[in-house]
């Protein structure tokens, strides 16, 4: 099979090519199918789970607390017994929603959160879909997502989450734009909308030094953007907790909340991944030019792990913002953005094509 | 002003009302169908301008219910006390400071609540602690067998 | 499609309704069970309507069968936060009726145990503002600060909350040998921590946005609504009881009222803050200086008020507080009514919050520092 | 001109604003072994109450169970609650006095708001502040406690000193 740690490409592709000589073209596929399905729904759950455990433990040290301890050492197994308890719990449904949309709010938030894991390059080979357009692919189905939130405050029969719903939907939707045209900023500098040319084009060094300046301030536009887009403080004005008890999800109970509440993580996952496969190289070690001792020292560490500790550096980082500021209001967000991300970004964009073209970059 | 030169402005100023010398304050006890244009006239005379009403009580007197004013002059901060008192124990009434002092309003209906002393010209004169038909607690014939235990 | 369109140039065709939510009984951010009725046009607040009650407890009328010994522990009840201020007031009251001058120890430790009580408040304060402006962090800053004051309380009083230190007469029992000790390390500890509250929201951009210039109460309102406390000298209704009509050892002490002229959420917030070090200064000018003499006036085994009717009031970490005493010369009073701040401020709020959003509302709201039992009563 | 500069220097101080705040939980942050929280049961050991803390009302007993209360009752008239009653029987005492003493101290915990009146008024000393806090029982009925131990007497010494008050 030739299954190596620092290349996946090789063991995917033999493995489809297995599947295709021992079986029938049809069950082949179906069983491909499946088993990345399986994988995926393997992974959202994991990090899930983890994401959750993390977040109280990080939330612990910003307060000066020790956060989760007792289930299991150090508390690793408390998320656990909260999604048992939360799949044993009743699903209540209050008398007089909107049965159909309320129910179906929550799977649109997952499926969308499936949708967009797929683009996510974790490691080279180990990629579900790999678009030429990626990108473009990535924000179009991430904006799916605020959907399922409407229909949740509209459904619910609720004014609490009725106010919750459409505040998120006039938040999500202004975001939308800034983090694509912070993506955008990236692909002009990338030259492909395809993720796995993005990580390999960083191959030499990562876009957020390459870039400099505008990549930078394409980078904090876009931790902006995707912490407002993923409804976490101090953009979680959709839930704000204090105002609207807790907006869009407050007449959901048990596993329907279990499924917003994992998708929250999730999606400031896929947030955060998608950061690092655009602004610090995806699975790609840590390179500059010249330092080949160096280089090869990086080399040695899998790119899977360097993945996964770029994303949730990453994660630490907005969970670093939602534990420190207060919330905004809701003209606030939407002055935050159309007027002062959207013409940073388009000042940004413009600087950027200029860099490119006069290759003032590293 | 200090009490005595309260004393001696109210008496001039007031000559049909009881002034007293409490403890503290200066007491005055006027009829209750001269409450709103004294109080007027204390909040707005430029040599008292009462304009901040501290308290405002209720008391259930042996033969009559008081309503007991403390009221302060935030510019020369002296205090006085502006009592009336109703004509009887049965369907007692009094007229509303709301239009003199805004706080009265709230303080009027704690008053309404507890002691069922009504307050003409009252715009929002409803129960503000405990529900319609409780009865009036802190009136001295008040008797709640479950709830209070006597000693 | 026309027709939409005409619908949408002619705005005055689209249709528009006011809705009512209720905000509690249960709701995170009333602080207890305070109902309010918000009358909301979209996000903009059209009205509040208060309604209160839920946890009336009947203190007044439990007075009128009580001697004035256990009044006091009562009072702790009521605004939980300045519980020792309460307790004082009746103390006062109780002291001037029988003409007890009570030694300068007393004085002294009351001053110092009031201003620790209003830094501990004012902290908790600092921390559920933070809460319900979303920066859940503070809470535990100011929970954690504020445990060091409940420490020193506890090794004097023997509780952290419902103190019950005061008697007629003076106090409970002496200061703890370590007290004087405990509270200097206290002020070095917390004027170091205290720049820190800055950095994390007074100073924060977002904080300074949501508080700025909403929420207004000028000085003409918050002297008819009777708004005391921070919360009225933000409005610049100099109102400070301590300044005005000192008692305890407040005569001693030299300090500056805190008062601002803005009248907006900000400036209630930074009173607030300003406070705590106005407390911090007048602790550090006590605490050297406590003179040695009797902890408390031996006074009858039953006290008796003389015939009369008695007004007392303390400047709480909320405002104004007064205990009105009627008696009839027997040892329970005739009728005791307490003006509890809360209950005032609480009122001015439907002025303070048309035409604001409902964030603005829990910011606003949060800004009068509302105790609800204190309210109830 | 002046209007863009005051735009970007906005967005400077905001974002400094917002580091400052960042700085104040990530130094919290970085030393996340200083936490203040106590474990609660674990460190029961070492977990003193400061002695004047007041807890509930206990009734101290010496090697001979032998109790200070002379059932006078001022504990009783002084508090407010009515969470303390004490009954007390008549006995005759071997010289053929009669001689009032303490049969049943109950205390009401579920009642008492640990004011410290009790305490503070009783004449002998014989009440104080317990440090106990762990209260929590699974039958209100347990929260009814009767203070002075089974068989237990009074001090002789209480009574010596109560006669020479007395002359």
């Amino acid at each position: 099979m030739g299954f190596n740690l620092y290349d996946f490409t090789n063991f995917t592709h033999n493995l489809h090519l297995w599947f295709f000589e021992n079986m029938s073209t049809g069950w082949a596929t179906t069983v491909e199918w499946l088993l990345v399905g399986v994988i995926y729904l393997a992974i959202v759950a994991l990090l899930g789970l983890f994401l959750i455990y993390v977040e109280r433990k990080v939330c612990a040290a910003f307060q000066q607390r020790i956060g989760p301890n007792r289930v299991g050492p150090w508390g690793l197994i408390q998320t656990v017994a909260d999604f048992i308890k939360m799949m044993m719990k009743e699903l209540i449904t209050p008398r007089q929603v909107d049965r159909f949309l309320y129910n179906l709010a929550p799977y649109i938030i997952i499926v969308c959160m499936f949708l967009t894991m797929a683009a996510l390059p974790f490691a080279p080979g180990l990629q579900g879909l790999d678009f030429d357009i990626g990108v473009f692919y990535l924000s179009a189905i991430s904006s799916i997502s605020v959907i399922g939130i409407l229909l949740a405050g509209w459904s619910s029969n609720n004014k609490y989450s009725l106010i919750g719903g459409i505040r998120s939907g006039a938040q999500i939707i202004s975001y939308e734009l800034s983090i694509s045209m912070s993506l955008i900023t990236m692909v002009i500098m990338a030259g492909t909308m395809q993720f796995s040319g993005i990580v390999e084009g960083q191959r030499d060094l990562w876009f957020i030094f390459k870039g400099h300046i505008p990549a930078f301030i394409a980078f904090v536009v876009f931790i902006i953007a995707g912490t407002a887009e993923t409804n976490r403080g101090p953009f979680d004005l959709a839930e704000a907790e204090s105002e609207l008890t807790a907006g869009f999800h407050t007449e959901y109970s048990g596993i329907k909340f279990g499924l917003f509440y994992v998708g929250e993580f999730v999606n400031m996952f896929i947030i955060s991944a998608v950061a690092a496969t655009v602004f610090f190289g995806g699975w790609m070690p840590l390179h500059f030019p010249g330092f080949d001792a160096f280089n090869n020292v990086m080399d040695l560490i899998p790119p899977i792990v360097w993945f996964f500790l770029k994303s949730f550096a990453i994660v630490i980082l907005i969970m670093w913002f939602k534990w420190s500021f207060p919330r905004l209001r809701i003209d606030q967000i939407l002055t935050l953005e159309w007027k002062y991300l959207l013409p940073i970004n388009m000042f940004n964009i413009i600087l950027m094509t200029v860099i490119v073209l006069t290759k003032f970059h590293f | 002003m200090t009490n005595e030169d309260l004393k001696i402005y109210l008496d001039q100023n007031f000559p049909e009302a009881t002034i007293t010398e409490g403890p503290q304050y200066i007491e005055m006890t006027v009829n209750p169908a001269v409450l709103i244009e004294t109080a007027s006239k204390l909040k707005k005379s430029t040599e008292t301008q009462f304009d901040y009403l501290i308290c405002l009580t209720g008391v259930d007197y042996p033969d009559c219910f008081g309503i007991i004013y403390h009221i302060e002059s935030t510019k020369f901060r002296h205090t006085m006390v502006l009592k009336v008192k109703t004509a009887d124990r049965i369907e007692p009434a009094i007229d509303t400071l709301t239009e003199v002092w805004q706080t009265a309003k709230y303080h009027e209906r704690e008053v309404y609540d507890l002691l069922g002393v009504k307050f003409n010209n009252h715009t929002d004169l409803r129960r503000l602690f405990l529900e319609d038909g409780w009865g009036f607690p802190l009136r001295k014939d008040y008797v709640d067998e479950v709830r209070i235990i006597q000693r | 499609m026309s027709e939409i369109k005409e619908i949408l140039i002619n705005s005055d065709n689209l249709e528009t309704d006011e809705y009512s939510v209720n905000m509690g009984p249960q709701h995170p951010s009333t602080h207890g069970v305070l109902r309010l009725l918000v009358t909301l046009e979209g996000e903009k607040v059209l009205n509040v309507k208060p309604y209160i009650g839920y946890i009336h407890s009947g203190i007044e009328k439990m007075c009128e069968s009580l001697a004035y010994n256990q009044i006091i522990h009562l009072t702790d009840r009521m605004d939980y936060l300045s519980a020792h201020m309460n307790n004082e007031a009746v103390c006062l009251c109780v002291e001037n009726a029988l003409q007890v001058e009570v030694p300068d120890r007393v004085k002294y430790i009351r001053t110092i145990m009031d201003e620790l009580m209003r830094i501990s408040s004012h902290q908790l304060w600092w921390s559920a503002y933070g809460m319900d402006m979303g920066a859940q962090t503070a809470l535990f800053y100011g929970m954690r600060d504020r445990e060091m004051i409940l420490d020193i309380f506890e090794e004097t009083f023997g509780a952290r909350i419902t103190l019950n230190y005061n008697t007629p007469g003076g106090v409970m029992f002496d200061i703890h040998p370590n007290f004087q000790k405990r509270v200097k390390d206290f002020i070095k500890y917390f004027r170091k921590i205290l720049p820190e509250y800055d950095r994390l929201l007074s100073g924060n951009i977002i904080f300074t946005e949501r508080t700025k210039n909403n929420g207004f109460l000028t000085v003409e309102d918050a002297i008819a609504y009777g708004v005391t406390g921070p919360s009225g000298r933000a409005s610049g209704f100099s109102c400070d009881v301590r300044k005005h009509h000192p008692y305890s050892a407040y005569p001693f002490v030299k300090f500056n009222e805190i008062l601002a002229t803005e009248g907006d959420t900000y400036a209630r917030y930074y009173c607030r803050i300003l406070e705590m070090y106005e407390s911090l200064n007048i602790i550090e000018q006590l605490i050297d200086n406590i003179p040695e003499g009797d902890y408390a006036v031996k006074l009858k085994g039953v006290v008796k008020l003389p015939e009369g009717e008695y007004y007392q009031r303390v400047e709480t970490s909320k405002g104004d507080f007064g205990v009105f005493i009627v008696s009839d010369g027997k040892k329970n009073p005739y009728r005791v009514k307490f003006r509890s701040p809360g209950f005032s401020n609480l009122f001015a709020l439907n002025s303070m919050v048309k035409g604001y959003k409902i964030a603005d509302l829990i910011a606003i709201m949060g800004s009068l520092d509302l105790v609800i039992p204190d309210i109830d009563r | 001109m002046k209007s863009i500069i005051n735009y970007i220097a906005s967005i400077f101080k905001g974002i400094g604003s917002l580091l400052a705040g960042m700085g104040v939980t990530g130094k919290y942050f970085a030393t996340f072994w200083k936490y203040k929280t106590q474990e609660y049961p674990e460190n029961r050991k070492e977990l003193v109450m400061f002695e004047r803390f007041r807890g509930e009302v206990i009734m101290p007993h010496n090697a001979n169970n032998e109790h200070k209360c002379t059932a006078c009752g001022i504990c009783e008239i002084n508090c407010p609650n009515g969470s303390i009653e004490v009954i007390s029987k008549m006995i005759t005492t071997e010289d053929g006095k009669k001689k009032k003493v303490l049969d049943q101290y109950i205390y009401h915990l579920g009642m008492c708001t640990l004011c410290n009146l009790c305490v503070k008024a009783c004449p002998s000393d014989a009440i104080f502040m317990g440090q106990n806090f762990e209260h929590a029982v699974w039958n209100r009925s347990d929260l009814n406690k009767v203070l002075n131990l089974p068989g237990s007497k009074i001090e002789e010494k209480v009574i010596k000193e109560k006669v020479e008050k007395q002359e």
